[in-house]
């Protein structure tokens, strides 16, 4: 019967995942996630060793308080830090799981205390291993993206070696561990871990977090296997093989998005390259400069518009802004369409969610493969808050670190405007030679500010 | 044929190959404008991992395994509710055209 | 957790339904081009009730059950070999293009 | 260990229909589909009961030897079939496979002969019905594909009633089966299961058949997941899933390509309504006729032509004469693409696999949704031994049978040529007002030797 219950509860799980494969299925989705999950809670509380119903019932109360309330005051903007926080729960929670199992293996049939069974010992620490790893790295990753913590990268001397001997020291730990089921040796495991998921993350830029991130998500799934195999519940199992193809898919789309290899990201220390390739000297070289009111005159005698939004749009909460102008131009009979490149934002679908937030109709926001050949057919493409996903050295330049990136062919549309808030790099630190070209127009101002003012022009 | 501990093993592992061939076309049939949401509902379904923060909470008495356990579902419990409705709030703002259905392909 | 008859049952059920999720999507998958060949293989995998057969012919002696499943066995292996063989034909008829070959997509 | 094998197997068959997302991918998907049968028959004969090496290998190699003979020698317009003859084959199988263990259950652990667990019994029996219809129905659907039988559906009274009333009788020889194990009754299931195959079957027309046998294959499948589940074998349970998937979801595109209802193809009886809508009278109308000259001289001037293959360029074997003849208008610059119906021919994938006998590059073979664009701005259609799939009723005329099956629209070329042999129907029994149109050309005469007159005259 248990088996049953939890076997519906990892179906619904998979039809969650499924549903997602529109936005018309995807409410219906999360309400069989959700149901899946009563079905697993429930049944595990029908199990006749679990008595003690009002701590438990008054343990997910407050958790779920807190989880509501901040889920229901998040800014859509602040996703990229919501996930990392959330994340590091998960791991924290996998330890005390760990922890729990340690202290009454009895109540987990895997043992008695001083003389559990050896496999659940090694997957014990290992599951104590990654929810430690993932719990600081988690926690470092939302500093960086909070702001909290500089996004800068911290290099040292000997990082790599250092994080490579630390991770031997575990090792060691994890054998004496099985071996002498000490109390002492679990918690300096969980100590060791939480230092080197620290050490890990230290040395990568904040812009790299969200695939850092889903790295450590994936992670967490195959530790969700290892803790079902041991209990030998189907439900762990297929819940973090779920998990963990979820986590290392969006990790590989979002490095190939960025050009980098899968490995480059496992192995951690990228995000370093900051200022490579920025330093091509192009203060001599014209730049045109308009204003909101040339940007609404602009748009206003085209007949079709592509609006490419990117980090900045986010960072300036411009999306309603945004939409606001979209929807006069459509009132104007302009052809208005978005055009979201896989990595732009910070996060994958990051830009997809914010314009869903401003209302803009999904059927309107395509991605780079649906629209990236309407471009020479277009008049304008508004790029706001956007760069790296635009530059053409991706195409072009061999040397440049974007090398190989798909980008949105924007220079082949008849004029590109640009709104930013200056002359800076974005997130890769290459500079954009579209800047300089004849048909780009540059709208030096905040994102939000400026579409204020073009819908002020327009309106006018 | 009867479970050995062995075979317990291969059924686990034959679960987790099929799982895993499953969560490989599930999340690749994601479509790209999901990707938030994506990591919304795995975040709020790999805390599954409060089925067992239950085990060990379930106990009476009050000794160390079980203020674990307590912590593990408080933590795990965050996540759930969280995860579920953040992801909830994202999906109510994916809406379609209103007026003029044009369908585009 | 032992294996009870009816643990048993419930195994078979989890990998009946993974197994059914996976062939949903790889059968939708599979290229309309290949529709063919698709038959083929499923012809010669549904041959895996060889398994049965071989069974049943293993025992040493003549008895009824033998030879039934003796029988088994050649009707199985007609349809293993001949179902990998058809499909093999037909998958190497497909070509590319020889020369210049233009990518259409 | 064998479990371990097993799996390995079951994830081979797997990765085999995998691979044939890709025509690239698809002769490594079937070489693993290979090695998948290998493992799992020699871990089965590495079972400790399994002894007579020699029965089993002789067997082996005479049933593989009689199998390699057939798929080497059949022609491949002789594939429908093909896959019904091997498919009867499966059936019986499956029949004696579950007669072998009612005669000795103990070789399979399922109880000892006159105490057979209820559960085994049940499924035996169930496997032993759909087995048996599988193999009648496959073996009538084989008689009417290959012509040996008459195709024409026949029609009786009662004739639903009488089926009914069969499939009563077989539950109820069922349940008195699993009472007293009497091998007579068992054997009365066989026989009543073979005499319901024939008459499921007989009153469905020829071209059906390829539904037909996809059903059944179907069911087959599921009925191996039934035997897995009473051998607790992972392996046939997988696999069954698979072929039953595979089945049901080829049946699934066929009636949608041929805009039935799959309730209407699962409860059987249709294909009887061969000669409705036939009866406009349209003989007054004026048809343009043409000949190869004409159709050489059309073809010759036009900047490109889309050929459009149907069930008479099969049956008339003109798959390499039609080539040749693309190959000579490739050469004189004129762009040459294959557009398939999903339910051209007569199983699915069938034109596809003709054309490439032919060596037609894959590239240019595309389906529906690929080209039916391009049309509109094609010169010249080039309809060879189709009909129903390229007829407008399908889009036009609601109370025509084959109204709102997807048809490639051909009529909106700029001239469309006919190759057949006569004004007859396809098919559907439908009449097609293209053949009326002025910018339609027939080209009555045998497929194969019309494209070799065509080629004749464009070499002249
Ligand atoms: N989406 C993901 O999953 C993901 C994950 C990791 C990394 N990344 C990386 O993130 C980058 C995304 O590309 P992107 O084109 O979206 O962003 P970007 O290349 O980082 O450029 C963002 C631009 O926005 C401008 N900006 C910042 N704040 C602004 C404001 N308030 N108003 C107006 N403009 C503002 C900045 O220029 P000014 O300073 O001149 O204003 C900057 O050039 C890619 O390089 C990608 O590899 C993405
Ligand atoms: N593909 C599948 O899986 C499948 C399965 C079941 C049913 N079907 C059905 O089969 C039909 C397929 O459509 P289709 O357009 O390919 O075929 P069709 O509509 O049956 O038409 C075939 C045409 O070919 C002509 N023909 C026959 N022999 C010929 C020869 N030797 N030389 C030249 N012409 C010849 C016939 O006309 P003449 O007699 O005048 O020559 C006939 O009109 C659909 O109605 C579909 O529903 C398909």
């Amino acid at each position: 019967m248990v088996a049953i219950l939890y076997l519906i509860s990892a179906l619904l799980f998979i039809f969650a995942l499924r549903g997602l494969s529109h936005p018309e299925s995807s409410r219906m989705g999360n309400i069989f996630g959700v149901i899946g999950m009563i079905i697993a809670v429930f049944t595990t509380l029908m199990f006749k060793s679990v008595l003690s119903y009002y701590e438990i019932g008054a343990a997910i109360l407050v958790g779920g308080a807190i989880g509501s309330f901040i889920a229901l005051r998040i800014e859509m903007t602040a996703l990229p830090q919501l996930v990392a926080a959330f994340h590091s729960l998960v791991g924290l929670a996998a330890v005390f799981v760990a922890a729990a199992a340690f202290y009454d293996p009895v109540a987990f049939s895997i043992g008695k205390v001083g003389s559990i069974k050896t496999a659940s010992l090694v997957e014990m620490s290992i599951g104590t291993f990654i929810g430690a790893i993932t719990f600081s790295g988690s926690v470092l990753a939302f500093g960086k993206l909070q702001g909290t913590i500089s996004g800068k990268p911290i290099v040292f001397k000997f990082q790599h070696l250092i994080n490579a001997l630390i991770f031997l020291l575990i090792i060691f730990l994890i054998v004496l561990f099985v071996i002498n089921q000490s109390p002492t040796i679990f918690w300096t495991i969980v100590i060791v871990s939480i230092l080197l998921g620290f050490l890990v993350v230290i040395p990568i830029g904040g812009a790299d977090m969200p695939v850092v991130v889903s790295m450590l998500n994936s992670y967490s799934g195959w530790a969700a296997c290892g803790i079902g195999f041991t209990l030998s519940n189907n439900l762990l199992i297929i819940t973090g093989a779920l998990v963990g193809a979820s986590g290392a898919i969006l990790s590989y789309i979002m490095s190939k998005g960025m050009n980098r290899s899968i490995i480059n990201v496992v192995l951690g220390g990228f995000g370093g390259e900051q200022d490579t390739g920025a330093s091509k000297d192009n203060s001599d070289k014209i730049v045109k400069q308009g204003n909101a009111e040339d940007a609404a005159y602009i748009m206003k005698n085209a007949d079709s518009v592509i609006i490419v939004p990117g980090y900045g749009m986010a960072v300036a909460q411009a999306q309603h802004a945004l939409r606001e102008m979209g929807d006069i131009l459509k009132k104007e009979g302009i052809e208005v369409r978005y055009a979201i490149h896989p990595v732009a934002g910070r996060m994958p679908g990051h830009m997809n969610v914010l314009l869903a937030e401003a209302n803009v109709p999904y059927e309107e926001v395509l991605e780079l493969d649906e629209i990236n050949h309407d471009f020479p057919m277009t008049e304008v493409s508004f790029v706001i808050g956007a760069n790296d996903v635009t530059n053409p050295a991706a195409k072009t330049d061999e040397s440049s670190p974007i090398f190989g990136m798909p980008i949105l062919d924007v220079e082949k549309s008849q004029s590109v405007l640009f709104v930013k808030r200056s002359m800076a790099t974005g997130y890769s630190g290459v500079d954009n030679e579209l800047f300089y070209r004849d048909n780009t127009t540059m709208l030096f101002g905040d994102a939000k500010k400026m579409c204020e003012d073009i819908v002020k022009s327009l309106s006018a | 044929m009867e479970a050995h501990s062995s075979e317990v093993f291969v059924i686990g592992l034959t679960v987790f190959f099929l799982a895993c061939i499953i969560g490989y076309y599930v999340v690749w049939s994601v479509t790209p404008a999901l990707h938030s949401p994506l990591m919304g509902v795995t975040n709020a379904i790999s805390s599954v991992i409060i089925v067992g923060a239950i085990l060990a909470a379930g106990p009476q008495g009050f000794d160390t395994s079980k203020i674990f356990g307590l912590i593990g579902v408080v933590l795990a419990s965050v996540n759930i509710f969280g995860g579920f409705l953040v992801t909830y709030r994202m999906l109510s703002m994916f809406k379609k055209k209103t007026k003029k259905t044009k369908e585009k392909k």
